[in-house]
């Protein structure tokens, strides 16, 4: 540098001061007021409901999408035959007033109570049903769900294409509000199926407006387009960013519904909507990361709201793979996992143990025990099968799809029968649509799964595991429990009797065990005081009617 | 100004066959702060050679009964949630990322510094369609492309760090191209062609030391880059396997808790910066020491 | 000039066909398609989805049927979010992602060129060092790193500013263009600290000092251009690694852009959505250098002339 | 009354290597319309002083140590930097040597010239404009309107020096500083330039202090010279003192220097080792600009054992010829013939068994040297790669090539940047010579030295050729030097061959108005009229 250096620094002390001045006063500007005035405080006071919801919904088309989130908005715009108590889970009228069950249990008489109203003023009529089943149906659609229709007489057939007359599908219009539904076997829980969303009827007009009504381009569904029978109408939506819902003048129950607008956020990263919650951006989270729940239960309890869930996490085992085709090694593998050290430590006494594959108290019905963690018996069972003390076991993978808890499980796992069975696995993870095609192919050894009952049943879980099950992939295969699921079951009105079948099929395999039931989910949230009416159940399940906020809170 | 010789004391009659690097070493000693630098990172990659003999648990060891508790006696650095030492996670963490540090800038720089001589020295079509090939790859899908490579070749530590490496080549190619074109101009080079060198010969002994300023630069900017690609990778389940881990990983994990297990976070991290700064040391001082003008003042 | 433009754009095309042609097999080739989900698809289904996407026709003639619909500007239906066309989301998500880029790079720029250019003043000396180590944090600092940790101290313990969202409330961009900011002013730190130390050694600063030009209109005015030279060059790609890269800020503040939807669609195997973006990002890409060059020639007189002429 | 008293100034760099004397208590003054020059070599501290003097020289680690310069009544060395910015440009201002790092390459010529003038005279932008426009056409810029907006690059390199000077001269100083102004310029501009400093300077009556390295470009401008050595002057005294009877014998050096005789033309016209026919070669034109005819069907022959002087202008074309007889360009078309044997379209392959029989020597020595390898290195390579020698050998033969041309043994391990211009010029030759080539192209060794430097090297470029008896095409655009050494001279201009001769010939009836422009031209012929010089240079 020169002499002048000096200078330099002179004036550049000068611009040294300017420029982080001006990059603050930009900086202060963008803050504006600040966020002290939060979204919770606001929503409060104007009753709209700010929720994260997960992922963004693929769409909010009843008859295309699945998924928990799309369940959600869903289920505030539009309304089935049937709603659910969320106290309860006690079917409730929705579109229908009321309904009469034939003797046989086979028939169903829905009677649509009259002021019941789509959001452009028209009534929802019982051919509104009809016409929304048959879309629903038709092939050409490729709706994921329409199996939640097969119960209804051929609808199986009208779906696989079979039959390609929909009339004779047990689904008759027998007056305008008057809606008959026929089926194959009495399913004492048909009515649940009648409160999913895969059954909602849609609004004909509309959906033709826009294309044909198998046509999955179709623009009918979106904001300004889409003409609702719910509580609430879709006013305003943007991908990954958010999506508002405003209370629905036609309802015909408006004046029980307590929100004026519910807004869903897409949270797919779940530390920042624990930061959302903490910065009162929401009121209430789809998850909480394990991490954060002994902090929330030693200091605001308050806020956590936990509950069983209908739903188990558990392994698939590849029973056409050596060496896992004996089952002597299937049990041991099962046997030697600890799963209450599992639920204490790394998954924070979150999740029940669980050691079959229905989760317990479905509707009073209580999963067989027919095994307990015994490292004793692991070892033996292993050591019979040829293994003693996991010599030459071959060693093989723990597939789970990139996540951190399951890799948290797995490798857990991995250490349990590293230590007493001498085996040694390796946890793979795969990128999820990875995962599922090694999965679907077989190509794997151990596999994490988890399921989510569709509704309240045994058979929900069960009739996943029937011979070449669309969801078994396990290659278990056995005629009895087929027997069981597909037809005993059924045909059974009384509960207890129905039960009592579903617990033989349940033995029947875990005494094959070609899954490793882990641990039974609960769901989990944090949930600001303000917010009532969302009470805990195992269905995870909110009906917005009941929602309200509480701005004293 | 005055021709700065400085009195070079050396034994009249024999001097011993020097090279551009030997002479970088000599003066490499003589700056301090790459000194320390160097001494840190052998010091780092001893410890990470050795880990298998001195960590003081095993990598998969762990307790869950002992989950994530606070640096102790017995665990300097404390446990993750699976209670294992923290010490020891970060030792095996640093193999794969210093492999992966090293395998992939080494791969970049090998073809990036090579591919990018080679387009400026031969310059006109030859360059221009050399260049193209690189925008292409440029603009491809990186992530489909690491997914598919994983899937079809399987998870393969090597291959990781190979994909990584031939990514980050093409800025390299870029850079070293630029040195290399206007360098070919200098008369230096026409004098070594009337000498009669092949060009192969002009490139490696008279372009690319020339060149390696800018390159070594970009280095130590790569060698952080990779480690932190590979971190995100495997955080996307595309990268190595649990329960081994790296310090991207761990700092990836950490960050998740960093308000429930703070050290988590700190220590990964720490270690990760200090490496880094270090290597950044070492590489501006070998750039100094490369270039026989700098190292004088 | 506009020849130049016109052949680089020429040049352009081939590299951009290329790009698509191998993503287009390249996502193809992935395991997992766009439908598989962890229910069941029954067979029935699945077909019918696939003739609702053309999935059932050959690949070649997809390729040619996207290539040409491609030419008309229509980048094909999303895959994964239904009655959403590609063009559609992406000039939903990219305005947003443009924006935050943007800030961030002027945030990069103006931090990184001033630091970078007090730094070559004083060469090896604390306000050389100062800022140099700190640019170096910037550079080994992820921004999966960085953002959780500005969120935890500005937005929950000071409480200064929103942890999360794009435009929904005041100063939510502040902490997502700095996330995505730091590391660009790092490196350009470097960049015009160099920079600046080339030209500051040039003679026709001695010959501006000799006018009797203060020391601060020799740097600011005749320093200044030379030095920041390789800055304007760098920015051009930066832009484009920015809008590109910006992904895991887009998800650590749940900010909408394009980046999130690029990811999200990798993931979904929204081939079309895959390929739209893709696309997008490498014309970006070229665009960018483009611009960048003739930046650089434009504030180099003698390219500058040679362009004129 | 002198305009400027420079009283026992010191300037003193201290370095890491210790205290270097730059400046060792120097007094001299400069009179109003008169012209100091101050004579030296490179490193001999005579910019340094000048320079200190407007505290534009770097400190730490420059120091003043002592004197008084006395300027406007005040002594310069005590203001402070704000009012030394006062002086700078307004009261004294410099002309630096090399016009073409001079300017700012990033402003336009009008910025630069109205820069002063504003910041001085608080000019308005129009007035400044104006009076700008005036003075570039005072130094000879023509239609200066439009030149305010051209880029520096737009000019050629003595239009540059007159932009400049008339930079220099805007603010309308008492004294002007000119640096070297001329070293790097073509012999007919050098003058030119001279010329019009010297009206200038009358016109205006301004106190001049010329710095130089040659003693024959002062002759015609001085009227008091001051030779300096290592900080000190040798010898002050007005001009024909100087040049007539110099006192101090580094006076008589630098005189000695002048290349003034001519060489005994070794006249025997052989069978020609070198001989072109109509050789043409073209370079494509960058961006759509019309290819350039550098070399415009030449022919040519070098005879064995002659040193054939080129001359020419900067882009006559000379150094392409030489480029294109050494196969770095590929010649258009024509033919070129190296014994005999033709060589115009050998590929490289092909040309590297004749590589070692012929070599070039560049002009910059510093751009021809690869920064990034040892003397040693340097020299060992081409040793190696023709298997000149064995392995054992080579230190042997690399001291020997030392030796040859004159390094000293010890410096075999330094690097290019640590040797001075002359020495490294002499690396390059031995770079040459350690092939034992027949024929070397030798373009422009000695332009970018000091004169006293540049008689070494012509004299060890005649040891060699002496030695190794080699052939030489000697390029060069000062015709002094070629007729020192050459034995036949041809003139080039515009790519074409204007003029062929022995020297003699050509220097005393050049048939070309050119050539005679280029005698015209040659610094200080009233010096090497006016004195006798030794015939031989005692180095």
């Amino acid at each position: 540098m020169t002499p002048t250096s000096m200078q330099v620094f002179f004036k550049m002390k000068l611009s040294r001061a300017l420029i982080p001045a001006l990059l603050l006063s930009l900086f202060l500007v963008s803050c504006g007021g600040g966020s002290n005035e939060s979204r919770v405080i606001t929503g409060n006071q104007q009753g709209v409901l700010h929720l994260g919801n997960g992922t963004e919904p693929q769409g909010i088309d009843p008859h295309i999408v699945t998924g928990v989130p799309e369940h959600h908005i869903i289920g505030a715009l539009f309304e089935g035959l049937v709603t659910k108590n969320p106290y309860t889970l006690e079917p409730e009228p929705g579109v229908a007033e009321s309904w009469e069950i034939s003797e046989d249990g086979r028939v169903y008489t829905f009677q649509l109570r009259d002021n019941a109203r789509w959001s452009n003023g028209d009534p929802v009529v019982a051919e509104d049903f009809r016409w929304s089943w048959e879309r629903a149906l038709t092939p050409e659609l490729g709706s994921l769900y329409n199996y939640m229709f097969f119960p209804i007489l051929n609808a199986e057939g009208f779906a696989t294409g079979a039959i390609d007359d929909f009339s004779e599908v047990g689904v008759k219009v027998l007056g305008e509000r008057t809606l008959e539904v026929t089926l194959r076997e009495p399913t004492p829980f048909l009515l649940q199926l009648f409160d999913h969303y895969s059954t909602y009827p849609v609004h004909p007009p509309t959906v033709l407006a826009f294309g044909s009504p198998s046509d999955r381009f179709s623009q009918w569904s979106r904001e300004g387009n889409i003409v609702t029978n719910g509580a609430f109408t879709l006013t305003e939506w943007q991908v990954n960013s958010h999506i508002r819902v405003e209370k629905s003048p036609y309802y015909w129950d408006a004046d029980e519904v307590k929100l004026n607008a519910i807004v869903f956020y897409p949270t797919e990263n779940i530390v920042t909507e624990e930061r959302m919650f903490r910065d009162e951006q929401i009121h209430f989270t789809n998850e909480v990361a394990l991490d954060k729940v002994p902090v929330y239960r030693s200091e605001q309890p308050e806020l956590l709201q936990i509950a069983p869930y209908l739903g188990t996490y558990y392994y698939l085992i590849n029973t056409t793979r050596e060496p896992f085709d004996d089952v002597r090694v299937r049990k041991a593998l099962s046997m030697a996992i600890d799963r209450d050290l599992l639920v204490e430590t790394i998954l924070e006494n979150l999740y029940l143990p669980s050691y079959a594959l229905v989760p317990p108290g479905t509707l009073g019905y209580e999963p067989p025990e027919t095994f307990t963690y015994d490292p004793e018996q692991a070892r033996q069972l292993l050591a019979e099968a040829g293994y003693p003390g996991g010599e030459n076991f071959p060693s093989f993978d723990i597939l789970y799809n990139t996540q951190e808890n399951h890799q948290k499980i797995a490798v857990a796992i991995q250490q349990m029968w590293m230590e007493t069975l001498g085996v040694s696995a390796t946890p793979m993870n795969q990128e999820w649509k990875v995962y599922l095609d090694s999965t679907d192919n077989f190509n794997y050894s151990i596999s994490r799964r988890g399921w989510i009952g569709d509704y309240v049943d045994p058979n929900t879980f069960l009739d996943m595991m029937i011979t070449d099950g669309g969801n078994n992939k396990t290659g278990f295969s056995d005629s009895r429990y087929d027997q069981l699921i597909l037809r005993d079951a059924p045909a059974t009105l009384d509960q207890q009797e129905r039960f009592k079948l579903y617990q033989e099929a349940e033995t029947i395999l875990m005494n094959a065990m070609p899954i490793i039931p882990i641990y039974t989910y609960q769901s989990k949230h944090l949930k600001h005081p303000s917010l009532k009416g969302m009470p805990p159940n195992i269905m995870d399940y909110y009906n917005w009617k009941y929602v309200y906020l509480d701005a004293s809170q | 100004m005055t021709s700065r010789i400085t009195s070079q004391v050396l034994d009249q009659d024999i001097p011993k066959g020097t090279s551009l690097w030997e002479d970088a070493l000599v003066r490499l000693r003589k700056n301090r702060l790459s000194m320390i630098g160097l001494g840190f990172l052998v010091f780092i990659m001893i410890v990470c050679l050795l880990t298998p003999w001195i960590a003081p648990y095993g990598y998969e060891e762990q307790n869950l009964r002992l989950g994530a508790i606070p640096p102790s006696m017995q665990h300097w650095l404390g446990t993750d949630t699976f209670g294992r030492d923290m010490l020891t996670r970060i030792m095996y963490g640093g193999r794969v990322s210093l492999l992966v540090g090293f395998i992939a800038t080494s791969v970049a720089l090998l073809i990036g510094v090579t591919y990018g001589a080679i387009a400026g020295y031969a310059g006109g079509k030859t360059d221009a369609f050399m260049m193209r090939l690189v925008d292409i790859l440029y603009a491809l899908p990186f992530m489909i492309f690491i997914i598919l490579l994983m899937v079809v070749f399987g998870r393969n530590l090597l291959l990781l760090f190979l994909a990584i490496g031939a990514v980050e080549w093409l800025v390299m190619a870029r850079i070293v191209r630029g040195q290399i074109q206007s360098l070919r101009q200098q008369e230096y080079v026409e004098a070594a062609i009337s000498l009669g060198l092949s060009p192969a010969t002009i490139i490696m002994k008279h372009l690319i030391p020339n060149a390696l300023g800018p390159v070594i630069v970009y280095t130590t900017l790569t060698i952080p880059n990779v480690m932190l690609l590979e971190a995100f990778l495997s955080f996307l389940g595309l990268g190595i396997q649990p329960p081994e881990s790296s310090w991207g990983l761990l700092i990836s994990y950490g960050v998740e808790t960093m308000e429930e297990y703070p050290w988590l976070l700190i220590f990964p991290g720490l270690t990760l910066t200090t490496t880094l700064f270090a290597l950044n040391f070492l590489g501006d001082g070998l750039r100094d020491a490369l270039d026989p003008k700098a190292s004088r003042d | 000039m506009w020849r130049f433009i016109g052949l680089r754009s020429l040049q352009a095309i081939p590299v951009i066909l290329a790009v698509i042609t191998v993503t287009f097999f390249l996502v193809r080739a992935a395991p997992g398609g766009p439908f598989s989900s962890e229910k069941a698809v029954s067979p029935q289904v699945q077909a019918a989805l696939e003739a609702q996407y053309r999935l059932d026709q050959p690949a070649l003639q997809q390729y040619i049927s996207y290539l040409t619909d491609l030419v008309q500007g229509n980048m094909g239906p999303s895959f994964y979010y239904p009655g959403r066309s590609v063009d559609e989301l992406i000039f939903q998500g990219l305005p947003i992602t443009a924006e935050l880029g943007l800030y961030a790079l002027l945030i990069a720029v103006i931090i990184g060129s001033f630091a970078g250019v007090i730094a070559a003043l004083k060469p090896n000396t604390m306000q050389d060092y100062v800022p140099m180590s700190i640019a170096m944090v910037g550079i080994c600092m992820p921004s999966f790193l960085l953002g959780p940790v500005l969120v935890l101290v500005f937005g929950i313990m000071l409480d200064w500013l929103p942890v999360s969202g794009w435009g929904n409330s005041y100063g939510d961009k502040v902490l997502p263009s700095i996330t995505l900011g730091a590391m660009y002013a790092a490196y350009i730190a470097r960049l015009s600290r160099s920079g600046m130390l080339e030209v500051m050694s040039q003679d026709y600063l001695r010959t501006a000092r000799a006018k009797g030009l203060p020391e601060y209109v020799v740097i600011l005015k005749h320093a200044l251009r030379g030095g920041l030279l390789p800055v304007i060059s760098y920015l051009g790609p930066a832009f484009a690694a920015l809008l590109s890269g910006s992904f895991v800020v887009e998800t650590i503040f749940q900010i909408p852009g394009l980046g999130r939807f690029y990811v999200q669609a990798a993931f979904n195997r929204d081939y079309t959505m895959i390929l739209g973006t893709t696309v997008f990002l490498s014309t970006l890409i070229v665009v960018f250098n483009l611009l960048s060059d003739i930046a650089a020639a434009w504030v180099n007189p003698r390219l500058r002339y040679q362009f004129k002429k | 009354m002198s305009l400027l008293q420079v009283q026992d100034l010191s300037v003193y760099f201290h370095t890491r290597n210790g205290v270097v004397k730059a400046v060792d208590g120097i007094s001299f003054n400069v009179e109003a319309g008169k012209t100091f020059a101050i004579i030296g070599e490179s490193g001999s501290g005579k910019s340094v002083a000048c320079y200190s003097m407007l505290g534009l020289i770097p400190m730490p680690p420059g120091k003043i140590e002592s004197g008084k310069v006395m300027f406007q009544g005040q002594d310069l060395l005590k203001l402070s930097e704000k009012e030394l910015r006062k002086v700078r440009g307004k009261g004294i201002s410099i002309i630096f040597q090399d016009p073409m790092t001079t300017l700012n390459p990033f402003l336009k010529i009008g910025d630069q010239l109205m820069e002063p003038l504003r910041l001085h005279f608080g000019l308005s932008k129009k007035e400044a404009w104006q009076k700008s426009i005036d003075i570039l056409e005072e130094v000879g810029i023509k239609n200066a309107a439009q030149r305010m907006n051209a880029w520096p690059f737009e000019f050629s390199g003595g239009m540059r020096q007159r932009v400049v000077i008339a930079m220099a001269l805007v603010t309308e100083p008492e004294i002007i500083i000119a640096d070297e102004p001329t070293t790097a310029l073509d012999v007919t501009v050098q003058a030119q330039i001279l010329r019009l400093l010297k009206e200038l300077q009358v016109r205006r009556n301004i106190g001049v202090i010329f710095i130089s390295h040659d003693l024959s470009v002062v002759a015609d401008i001085a009227d008091e010279i001051g030779v300096m050595q290592y900080g000190k002057f040798m010898e002050v005294g007005d001009r024909d003192t100087v040049f007539n009877n110099p006192q101090d014998d580094y006076t008589r050096r630098l005189l000695a220097a002048v290349p003034g005789t001519q060489k005994e033309a070794t006249g025997e016209s052989n069978a020609p080792m070198v001989s072109i026919n109509e050789l043409v070669v073209e370079f494509p034109g960058g961006k759509n600009q019309d290819t350039v005819v550098a070399v415009n069907s030449v022919s040519l022959d070098i005879n064995r054992h002659e040193i054939l002087g080129l001359v020419g202008e900067s882009g006559s074309g000379k150094s392409t010829l030489g480029r294109a007889i050494t196969r770095l360009v590929n010649p258009t078309s024509g033919k070129i013939y190296f014994n005999d044997e033709e060589i115009s379209h050998y590929s490289l392959a092909r040309m590297k068994p004749l590589r070692r029989h012929m070599q070039i020597i560049f002009q910059d020595p510093y751009a021809s040297l690869n920064p990034r390898m040892t003397v040693y290195d340097t020299l060992a390579e081409p040793l190696l790669l023709h298997r000149i020698c064995m392995r054992n050998e080579l230190e042997g033969e690399v001291f020997a090539l030392m030796d040859s041309v004159g390094l000293s043994r010890e410096s075999v391990l330094r690097y290019p940047h640590e040797f001075s211009g002359g020495q490294r010029q002499r690396i390059a030759i031995g770079r040459a010579i350690a092939t034992k080539p027949e024929f070397i192209v030798a373009d422009e060794p000695v332009s970018a030295l000091d004169v006293t430097i540049q008689a070494q090297i012509l004299d060890l470029l005649l040891e060699l050729v002496e030695r190794f008896d080699l052939t030489m095409l000697f390029i060069s655009h000062d015709l002094g030097v070629v007729r020192y050494l050459s034995d036949r001279i041809v003139v080039m201009k515009e790519g074409v061959l204007v003029e062929t001769g022995s020297v003699s010939e050509v220097f005393e009836t050049p048939t070309q108005d050119y050539t005679r422009a280029l005698l015209d031209a040659i610094p200080g012929k009233s010096l090497l009229e006016g004195l006798a010089v030794p015939s031989k240079s005692p180095l």
